[in-house]
């Protein structure tokens, strides 16, 4: 007597699966009504997801689809919905929560780090906690200062969790499912401005390895480092390097920020020899200084000059726009990065 | 006497409908970014509350607070001017339409994570009571905001320590999508500070008059060192959520009963009535209004844009990787 | 009936008592380390209204949550060697004592973050009530925890929702060492719900009967699909917050009055004054009660250390420099 | 008529000012009683910060002094007592809030970054925020996984606020003072550990700068940078290593973590060619990561050997003794390092 069974298709869900271009939050929705009809003990909830449709489409026609008690339309509490999850998770459920933006997510970090992240251990092993969270991020256009937060390295140090960060609508398909189907604490963090990034979409394609970083691009003189939008920056940048430069720049998406591909990074600085990592978020402590510690470690003595950071401005984010572009990097800073390192090499 | 109050309010009405109007028209040419919370159909909450409240007063606000500013005496333009992100806006250009803010009118924000105005209204109202001011604090929030833990938090230190706080619920049935009775197991907000021995009461928020009187007798409540007290007001907005919010969850006989309902309608039928005010008079408020809104944007338009990335984040500029100061 | 009754629960409070006397000497021993916080004087809470639960029910609590395992089932030598860190631990020494956990007696923690018991019990009741389960949830809490913002989010969802969720605050009087009118000001906690449509009860805590009654009619409604109940225990802790802790704040005489209405001293007398119990039971009770937590002390002492440093901290072993899995 | 006008010292308040020896919690205790002295917009508002007298008796004795209205006790209610410091700051208070562990400041993190960092940007750098907020934290004696938090790289991301981390009774004392005259938001971080550690105290002698580092001990073979209690354990190691290995360590109190002193460090570097960050928190992303980020980049071509981390494991903390202090440093992990990669340049 589950409240839990789905019902026939009751609304708009995710476009026709076969399509072979698809936007991001389409791909993301595929992938949450593929769960939530797979598995009676997936749940979404979060404010707006429901009867709403989400706030940025992710969880369109899924409500009523599946009904409310698998679709669940939240107060503003997010303390409290997101630690729902984890009691949830305890007990069998396997919930997905959508926090609407990592600017609340503030409020939800003892759910998270102290609640989500620890109940394994503490518990000897004993219990799991198979939840999933979910939450867009990044400098949208012209959100100013309390709604460009980003939090990547504070979850990044919170031993339990495990973080993917599609940038593709194939990715963001895969890995949100992985998330959903795995027993650990996940934490999928997406971007504001790639919801409506249309991509090549192949739903039979196999899956790609959850944590695996990818090369987006190949190249040997320089390799730029990259997630979210910000592999799309270097990749413009690249385009430039190449016609304007004479520069292969190698682009790597990593994809996944707990555990990070270290392998892949080191194997590509074997050929290029340096390294730029590219961030949205302010330089000070910020994700990117993890990656450029382990790699400078794993591969120093490849290494023709130091691995350089082009990242965000160490700035709350202004509201005017101008000065909200100057405070995230473009191609043209990372262009100039680059020529500055290859630069080095010659002079 | 009545006279003079009605033709303050209806202006102040007229101008709030009339600068949200614009920001919307600015916001679809592209001069105004960002998220955009616009006030039409609440006016008559933050304009009957806060002209009941002294100079000498704190305000505390939301992400939809560029009434409130207003009525702070922030100037159109200079609000206006924050809004197209210009170095003359009243956050430099900084904050954009969510943070508004100038300590000079005491008008503290501004604030866009839901709940936020609770601390920092009762750590207004603290520093107040410790110093024994005669002064109160005006703190605005959403029905939808009084779902968050700072809401009881506050309120239970609010209470605890008779803080003069005003507590002003814009009840407008709604948080973004989802409706009151889908948010909250008692939808009456001016009932929820019971658990923390706050007072309340509501009032229709349609009726600017109602809520001037309202918010009067409220503030002499909590000026007299009665501790916090928390007023709810009924009313509604016309508009989405915000402009990226066709507020399709609403449905069109819904909007159309509560927009008759108008606070602006409100007043003018009963001032005409009445006899306070006559068309001629209500005409030039209305003239007024629009001058004042136009030369607002005037002045937005042609004023300069910040241009230091840097200003204001220290008290100092500071370089994070030379130690030593 | 009332004869087995009230012989199981003194001996559950016996046991209680004893054991945490032991856990006291064995941390001034060295062999229980960190935060301990005990339950003297508290125990006629987790004894009455855990003997009111079915074996299907879940059950959150604090930090404060050693007598909670033990009315689980959880059994005492898990208990004693997870706070003596031993692999044999309920948590398998990872844990200590303010994180006791058996899924297999549905005993969910062991939270040390004052305030977290809400929204996991939420999480478990909404499992439930999505389920249709006749199962329910205690959620124990003290009444400092009743200030955070995690207890009034998580009543509204609650109501909103009906979940089957019975909230028992220990009211303790003390949030370490300010007293309850000095951190609330509404100091009857079960009235603290009543923003949220949270119904509420109180009950003398020091009166295991009462408790145990007051639970199973909580318990009734709760499981009959009436959404949550707040049932206040007034209660008393004879120790300090930890044995960290004098408790000097708090009068000699203070102490002494509530030492006066010791649960265990009050069940005693009256099972022996309505010839429920003769001395020479109460004796054997006493007698096995020390037993049982001899033997636990035992267990313990002979159980081997944890040795993997990373067990548990996901799924399986990952390294997070590896990527790729 | 305000309510804030100091009285007649009512009771046991910090010992002796003339001491020569402190413990940290001493020193601590001294500063405050001095700021309350000497500005009337000086509050303290905690958990049992006032009759209780603070859980490391930092706040011994003011509640008597100052009154309730100067020394506050609190509900539980981090997120609110918090956000009510920055209400406070924005209207002429200088409120010293104390979170009464780091593990709870999850919860405040939205007053904490959202707010207070972020104000002064946001009202065009016209608003001010003179807050303190000082947490102890780190890893003290089996207080298990969600009484272990660190939250240093969490908080050295935030743009608008600056940290200290004092680690001697003289530091702690200055540190303070400084952090309460200062008109920017300033984190205090201190550790459970240190508190009851004696030192010398100089109240006559000047004060060093803020953010400055210091080296405590001379070397030239090998630089070891840290903060609170793992400077001590490198300057084990340093005996270690100078009486068994003939190597002269240098060890590096950072005192500072926003902003970091990188000449002194880089200073250093051009001396040892070797530098090894000893740190308390999980390796991966911790605030460690910054600083190899940073060091690497300002004295690459002074590197001999990568920078090193000696970090805590990246678990939570466990409960049993010996599995915690197998997952944070000692001088035994450091010295290894040392002699690893001193060894490793003489293979
Ligand atoms: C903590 C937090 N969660 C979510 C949001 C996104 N959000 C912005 S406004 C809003 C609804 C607020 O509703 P209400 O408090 O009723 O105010 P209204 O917008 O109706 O005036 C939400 C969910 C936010 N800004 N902050
Ligand atoms: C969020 C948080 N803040 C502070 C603490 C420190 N602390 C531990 S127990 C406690 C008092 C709790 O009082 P109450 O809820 O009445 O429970 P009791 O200990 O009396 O059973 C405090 C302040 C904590 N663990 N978590
Ligand atoms: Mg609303
Ligand atoms: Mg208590």
């Amino acid at each position: 007597m589950k409240r839990a069974a789905p019902q026939e298709n009751a609304g708009l869900i995710a476009p026709a699966k076969a399509r072979s271009e698809l936007m991001v939050w389409e791909a993301l929705n595929i992938a949450l009504d593929q769960a939530l009809a797979a598995d009676d003990a997936v749940f979404i909830m979060g404010e707006d997801v429901g009867l709403y449709g989400g706030s940025y489409r992710v969880t369109q026609g899924l409500y009523a689809k599946y009904g409310e008690w698998r679709v669940r339309d939240t107060p503003i509490s997010e303390n409290s919905f997101t630690g729902l999850g984890v009691g949830a998770a305890l007990v069998g459920g396997r919930p997905v929560i959508e926090i609407m933006t990592v600017n609340f997510a503030l409020l939800a970090l003892d759910a998270i780090i102290n609640m989500a992240a620890k109940l394994r251990y503490m518990s000897g092993g004993k219990l799991r906690v198979p939840l999933v969270v979910r939450m867009p991020g990044g400098v949208a256009r012209q959100l100013a200062a309390q709604h460009s937060q980003r939090l990547e390295h504070t979850l990044m140090n919170v031993p339990g969790l495990r973080i993917v960060a599609p940038g593709t609508a194939q990715d963001s398909y895969w890995q949100l499912t992985q998330a959903v189907r795995d027993d650990d604490p996940i934490i999928v963090l997406e971007h504001e401005l790639l919801y409506f990034k249309k991509g090549p979409f192949d739903i039979h394609a196999e899956a790609p390895p959850m944590h695996g970083a990818a090369v987006r691009r190949a190249g040997a003189h320089v390799t730029l480092i990259a997630w979210h939008r910000m592999v799309d920056v270097c990749l413009q940048a690249a385009d430039k390097l190449a016609s304007e430069d004479d520069i292969a720049a190698e682009v790597i998406d990593l994809r996944s920020l707990k555990p990070i591909d270290l392998p892949l990074l080191t194997a590509s600085l074997k050929k290029t020899h340096r390294a730029i990592v590219v961030e949205e978020d302010c330089k000070f402590a910020g994700a990117g200084a993890e990656i450029v510690a382990a790699l400078q470690e794993a591969a120093f003595y490849e290494l023709d000059a130091p691995i350089a950071r082009v990242a965000g401005a160490d700035v709350p984010t202004p509201y005017n726009g101008d000065l909200e572009a100057a405070s995230i990097p473009d191609a043209d800073a990372v262009t100039l990065a680059v020529r500055r390192m290859v630069g080095a090499r010659e002079e | 006497m009545q006279r003079d109050l009605v033709k303050q309010l209806l202006y102040d009405m007229l101008l709030a409908r009339r600068f949200e109007e614009a920001a919307a028209e600015q916001y679809t040419q592209g001069k105004v970014a960002g998220f955009l919370h616009l006030y039409p159909g609440e006016e008559a909450v933050a304009v009957g509350s806060l002209r009941a409240a002294e100079p000498g007063d704190y305000v505390v606000s939301t992400y939809r607070e560029h009434v409130h500013a207003l009525m702070r005496d922030v100037p159109p333009g200079a609000v206006m001017a924050e809004m197209f992100g210009r170095a003359t806006g009243c956050s430099g250009g900084y904050g954009g339409s969510m943070h508004l803010f100038s300590a000079e009118h005491r008008f503290l924000g501004g604030y866009a994570i839901v709940g936020e105005t609770f601390p920092v209204a009762i750590g207004a109202g603290y520093w107040l009571a410790m110093n024994r001011s005669p002064d109160v604090v005006l703190c605005f929030f959403g029905e939808g905001a009084a779902n968050q833990g700072t809401f009881h938090e506050s309120l239970n230190m609010a209470a605890l320590w008779k803080l003069p706080v005003l507590f002003i619920c814009e009840n407008n049935h709604y948080q973004i999508g989802t409706e009151v009775h889908r948010q909250a197991a008692v939808v009456e907000v001016y009932k929820r500070g019971c658990g923390n021995g706050v007072p309340g009461r509501r009032v229709d928020g349609m009726d600017v008059l109602a809520v001037h009187q309202a918010a009067r007798d409220a503030l002499e409540q909590v000026r007299g060192g009665n501790g916090p007290f928390l007023l709810e007001c009924d009313t509604y907005r016309f508009r989405g959520h915000s402009m990226a919010d066709g507020g399709a969850y609403r449905s069109a006989l819904e909007v159309a009963e509560l927009k008759a309902r108008d606070p602006l309608l409100n007043l003018r039928n009963r001032a005409l009535e009445n006899g306070w005010l006559n068309e001629e008079d209500i005409e030039a408020l209305h003239q007024k209004a629009h001058g004042v809104v136009e030369e607002a944007i005037r002045f937005a338009g042609q004023s300069p844009a910040p241009d230091d990335l840097y200003q204001g984040v220290y008290r100092r500029p500071l370089d994070l990787y030379a130690g030593r100061p």
